[in-house]
């Protein structure tokens, strides 16, 4: 981050690192199963899962299981985050809000989705619902705990400048205490996104006939590790496109600070 | 001697709780570590696994087990429970034929999933299975989000008490859930006769509980730290058969089991011969300390 | 000077600050009182670290008073108000807008049409010699850009009071000199009150109405000089008494030191 | 945060706040219990679950749970920070480590822990190994996160003016780059500490006797829901605590941000 | 003068650095070649956004070259080096250590004993006259506080070649004549080289021993005059031939622009 020069270096070396660092994990893995230290039950072979993966690919599951799966983590994603930021955004900064929202907020942040799931079905059914509750539940708590925490450290001055120009408290919001926030709340959803993929396994617990997190509790039922270690590194893809994505969009968007 | 045991604490199994209140492992000469697990399922991981020498779940995981040709044995039927039920709200259920149609829930790939199918196919009945974990069949069903659920038995009291009137239940006869004991298939010497002294104790706890059903209740009440309550426990004992054995019976069930596991398609092979099936047994032990308990071809 | 200007008094009433820190707290302000009669351009000059920045945040609301009081046209004031415009010692420019959109920020409270909001942040970007880098953000300019955005931004919005932080302290000289006879043009135009914190004795007595001199911290106000000379000045022969005080007053700050 | 005399109401408004948020909560909870909308197996009224919880804690569960799961929670927590804070710390400032490790822990984030609890069984045994894996698996991710995250907006000045004081690197680590990413490890931390308590559930399903997490799987599969929401809010008021604890350390090593 | 001075040996030499912006690069300085001989005293005078700055930059080491290159006693720069001490434009003080420790921490590569380094530090600050705010906390010093913290900070680290951005820019005119002294003193005990970017050009002229004149940017060095006359100057009839420079200096500023 000092020279420029030894940008390209690393951009290149960035952009084939991630090829290195998943091919160095393959191989300690190649290695350890052909040891057979752990019985294939557990540790299943890198080939295995491989040809798991094609299994699944070819009688449809797969494909049907994607499109379910990827639909409901962008829903419960979307309104966990936008709920998340919002909340965030009036407990940072309205001390009414902070007063009366942000201690049972804080109580329910060590509450883990799974625990919520009776009560998420009563209201929710078993339908779609139950399940957009539970994604989005576990990502509003982390993208607002990031959001009111970075509100905290909003510099004093920008609010003393906006308050002097006289802009409305409607844009002071907008236009200078977002933007303040900007990386935090970018860092909220971050860890948004990945939650969302997440919870998927908890959410697909019941009610769903399809999905990852189905389809990762069935191979369990049946001890097809394979399966499991195919469908966890798709869920661990997933989620790092999007990562990716989101961090782009981010950097975009945060353009006046570096990184 | 050690024995590491894979326990999931259950209110089906006074002779383990027996045998641990009076302590006949300690009498047996045996040191067993009790870890505790919340399923068999979980238990049946670990002795995979390698890290317990002794588990206990219900028999339908073994189906799998045996399917994919993990090495594990069994080596013991504890109990066997007859009470399986249909439950519906309001609408009294007497066949298969009226569940026809229905929206019925259960969890995947167990054996409430099994019994249900089984059911159905005795009358060739068709209807749509969803599928939902054990704890939300019950708000499911209140909430009339399916019309029929089949949960595991211990759900069955607060599904009356939730339900309260409109509770009705159909007993579909058909099936028993086995609770078994599995060790893992190539025991060392020294194991093996540590299991001989488990069963041991086990054996003279299940003459125990036969002789004073009363004070094995009180030592699996007590086993269960208040979680269930006293009614709940008798009306499951009602159902049960609490008698030590191994017996062809359960290599048949786990036999209609892998068959039936194979046509949900995750597994793929061929229906296991029956001497497939029992060369999953291990009656050494038994035999032992109890040849009458054992009766297989 | 036919125009009666009657916005922008601001009352200055035994105020003193103090700060809490660690293991106490300390006077960064020591009882002080002004009066500012609307339309006058003031100077204050002082020691570096003897309140001057700490007397111009109490009276943008920015900081409370521990003692005494602040009123501008009779309110009280406890918080910022859009009424008095700040040009901060470290520009406060935001760094997610484009020079030209700081500009603009200030225009929003006007509620111009898109257009016409433009057309005169690109006039008050243009005034301060930036045209060609209206589009720049601020981590792209100069020290000396970054404060000339920051006055284009509190001039545009043309507040009735206007307190001014040393803002020519990063300009050379011959920018300096085109931002003088902008801030007097302004001044002139809107008439605000002007309290304006200079380390330069010349540029005070070339632009101001009135010279406040602080002590050393803990600050007071210990001597005023009301200059009468007409604008524009010139520090020289001909102008004895601008000459005068300049001497007095460099002796003064010498002497507190 | 402009004034300082509101401050004073505030404080005391915030305060008895959390007494007024949670009052609140009750008063819904009652009434809705009250109007039998929703069964007691699934809605308990406040006062089943205050028995519940007397009843737990009069048998001496409830303090060996107490006991027990704290103690987990702690060294999880510990190990996971810990372990995020210096791998976040490396991989946000060495590009071989960024490069190496980052792509590998973004791939890990989306995965669940309970679907990594099989393995973690092998590795680390049935005993608390494998409990501490759980917890400090997830802290870890998160932690590592936002430090991660955080070092990418260390602003280049501070670093530019280390670099030509001639500090060793390692000296720079520890009094540049720390501080100035403090707000986010700090914010990384304080999420782990809420995950470190909502972790328990995962890691105590295998292998425990006593614990939060193990009595709520017991309540949950006997439908005890008194004692369900017993446990959860206890869970809650753990976290919250814990929270309020490494905020206020967090305030005063962080002094020189306000907030 | 006694001393050999051989080290802080700065040649740049056709240096240009372009920065990207949206949508195109923008040349920020023009191919400039500048050769500070060890121990010598240089000042850089130049209109705002002209490249002073990003010159300084590009020698401390925090700007890579787009063309051209910077050696120090021939070692080419590619990244900062503890050998150039840099003093801020905007200070650059950590905000979590207090005054005291933000100098410390430019002693630590000297690996003193904590008492000794403590003395040094102690001693730096108080050259700056700030012994009594020695515990405070950046942001609760004043602006031209913080700007002496800075100059301690670097002083007290002793760089051999010392690079200065408008160094004494937040001071007043008492406090800078302090500095002056301070930083004439420094510079003959170590013999750094130093390069002085300032808006004064009397300041400039009573200083250095060279003043380098830039033009408006994308700037490049227009002229440079040596100064020869002895320290301590003043500013008076007596030294005619620094009045004269001063003239065509502002002369020139003013055409530049
Ligand atoms: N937030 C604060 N906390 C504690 N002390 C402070 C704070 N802000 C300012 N001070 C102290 O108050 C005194 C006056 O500071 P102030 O910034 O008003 O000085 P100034 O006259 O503007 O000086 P300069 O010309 O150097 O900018 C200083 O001693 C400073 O250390
Ligand atoms: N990071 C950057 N990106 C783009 N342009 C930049 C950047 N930094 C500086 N510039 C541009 O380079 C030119 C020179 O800037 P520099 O800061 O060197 O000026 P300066 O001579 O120090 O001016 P001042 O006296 O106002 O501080 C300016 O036009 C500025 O806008
Ligand atoms: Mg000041
Ligand atoms: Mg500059």
């Amino acid at each position: 981050m000092m020279a420029q020069s030894p940008h390209f270096f690393w951009r290149v070396a960035r952009q084939s690192g991630a090829v290195v660092s998943i091919l160095f994990v393959l191989l300690v893995w190649t290695l350890f199963s052909a040891l057979n230290i752990m019985p294939q039950a557990i540790l299943p072979s890198p080939a295995s899962v491989w040809s798991a993966t094609v299994e699944m690919a070819e009688n449809g599951t797969l494909g049907r299981d994607l499109t379910v799966s990827l639909s409901r983590a962008t829903i419960g994603f979307s309104i966990g985050t936008s709920l998340g930021v919002l909340v965030g955004l009036l407990t940072g900064r309205m001390a009414l809000m902070q007063v009366l929202l942000a201690p049972a907020l804080t109580l329910l942040r060590p509450i883990p989705a799974i625990a919520l799931v009776p009560l998420a079905i009563v209201w929710f059914g078993i339908g779609e619902g139950s399940k957009y509750f539970v994604i989005s539940y576990t990502v509003f708590l982390t993208v607002w705990f990031n959001t009111h925490h970075g509100m905290q450290y909003v510099p004093d001055i920008y609010l003393r400048a906006s308050r002097s120009l006289g802009v409305s408290r409607a844009r002071e919001f907008l236009t200078v205490i977002i933007p303040a926030a900007a990386p935090y709340i970018l860092a909220g959803i971050r860890l948004g996104v990945a939650l969302a993929f997440l919870s998927l396994v908890a959410a697909e617990l019941s009610g769903a006939s399809s999905g990852i997190g189905y389809r990762l509790q069935e191979a369990r039922q049946y001890i097809r590790t394979d399966r499991m270690f195919s469908l966890l590194i798709i869920l661990g893809i997933l989620g790092a496109v999007a990562d990716v994505i989101v961090q782009r969009i981010g950097q975009r968007l945060v353009h006046w600070q570096q990184g | 001697q050690d024995i590491v045991f894979g326990w999931n604490p259950n209110p089906s199994t006074p002779q383990v709780d027996v045998a641990m209140v009076n302590g006949y492992f300690e009498d047996a000469g045996l040191d067993v570590k009790i870890v505790p697990f919340v399923s068999g399922r979980e238990a049946f991981e670990a002795l995979l696994g390698g890290q317990v020498d002794v588990a206990f779940m219900a028999e339908f995981p073994a189906a799998t087990g045996i399917l994919t040709n993990q090495p594990f044995a069994i080596v013991a039927d504890l109990t066997r429970y007859q009470g399986m039920r249909i439950i519906t709200k309001n609408e009294p259920l007497d066949s298969a034929s009226d569940l026809g149609g229905k929206r019925i829930g259960t969890s995947i790939g167990t054996n409430t999933d099994f019994y249900l199918s089984n059911v159905l196919a005795s009358e060739g009945v068709e209807a749509e299975i969803v599928n939902a974990a054990a704890s939300d069949l019950v708000a499911a069903l209140a909430r009339g989000d399916v019309d029929v659920i089949v949960p595991f038995p211990t759900y069955y009291g607060p599904a009356a008490e939730t339900l309260g009137d409109s509770y009705q239940e159909w007993r579909a006869p058909g099936y028993q859930t086995h609770y078994v004991l599995a060790v893992n298939a190539d025991m060392s010497e020294e194991k093996s006769a540590a299991m001989e002294d488990f069963l041991g104790a086990l054996v003279r706890a299940n003459a125990e509980v036969a002789a004073d059903p009363e004070a094995a209740m009180d030592a699996t009440a007590a086993a269960m730290q208040g979680i269930v309550a006293p009614e709940v426990l008798s009306d499951l004992w009602a159902d049960s058969v609490f008698d030590l054995q191994l017996g062809s019976d359960l290599a048949e069930l786990l036999h209609s089991e892998t068959e039936w596991i194979l046509s949900q398609g995750v597994i793929r092979g061929e229906v296991p011969t029956l001497e497939t099936v029992e060369s999953f047994f291990d009656p050494a032990p038994l035999s032992e300390v109890a040849p009458e308990a054992v009766d297989l071809d | 000077m036919t125009k009666q200007v009657t916005q922008g008094h601001v009352c200055i009433d035994d105020l003193s600050i103090t700060f809490d820190v660690r293991g106490g707290s300390m006077v960064a302000l020591a009882p002080t009182s002004l009066e500012l009669s609307p339309g006058s351009f003031t100077a204050l000059i002082g020691p570096s670290g003897c309140g001057k920045s700490t007397l111009m945040n109490a009276v943008a609301g920015f900081v409370p008073a521990t003692t005494g009081r602040i009123t501008i046209d009779g309110a009280p004031i406890n918080g910022p108000s859009d009424k008095v415009g700040v040009i901060f010692q470290q520009y406060a420019l935001f760094p997610w807008f484009t020079a030209l959109d700081n500009v603009r920020f200030g225009l929003k409270r006007l509620k111009l049409s898109k257009s016409e909001e433009l057309d005169r942040a690109r006039a008050a970007i243009a005034e301060v010699g930036l045209e060609e880098h209206a589009q720049k953000y601020p981590q792209e300019l100069s020290g000396g850009m970054k404060q000339r955005v920051a006055i284009a931004r509190t001039f545009a919005f043309g507040p009735q009071v206007m307190l001014m932080d040393e803002p020519f302290g990063a300009l050379d000289a011959q920018t300096r000199l085109v931002m003088h006879d902008l801030l007097l043009r302004i001044w002139e135009k809107h008439k605000a009150t002007v309290l304006f914190v200079t380390h330069d004795v010349d540029e005070a007595l070339i632009l101001t109405d009135d010279i406040q001199l602080m002590s050393s911290g803990p600050g007071r106000i210990i001597k005023h000089y009301p200059l009468a000379e007409p604008r524009p000045r010139k520090l020289n022969r001909d102008n004895v008494h601008l000459l005068e005080t300049r001497d007095e007053i460099i002796a003064l700050l010498h002497q507190s030191h």
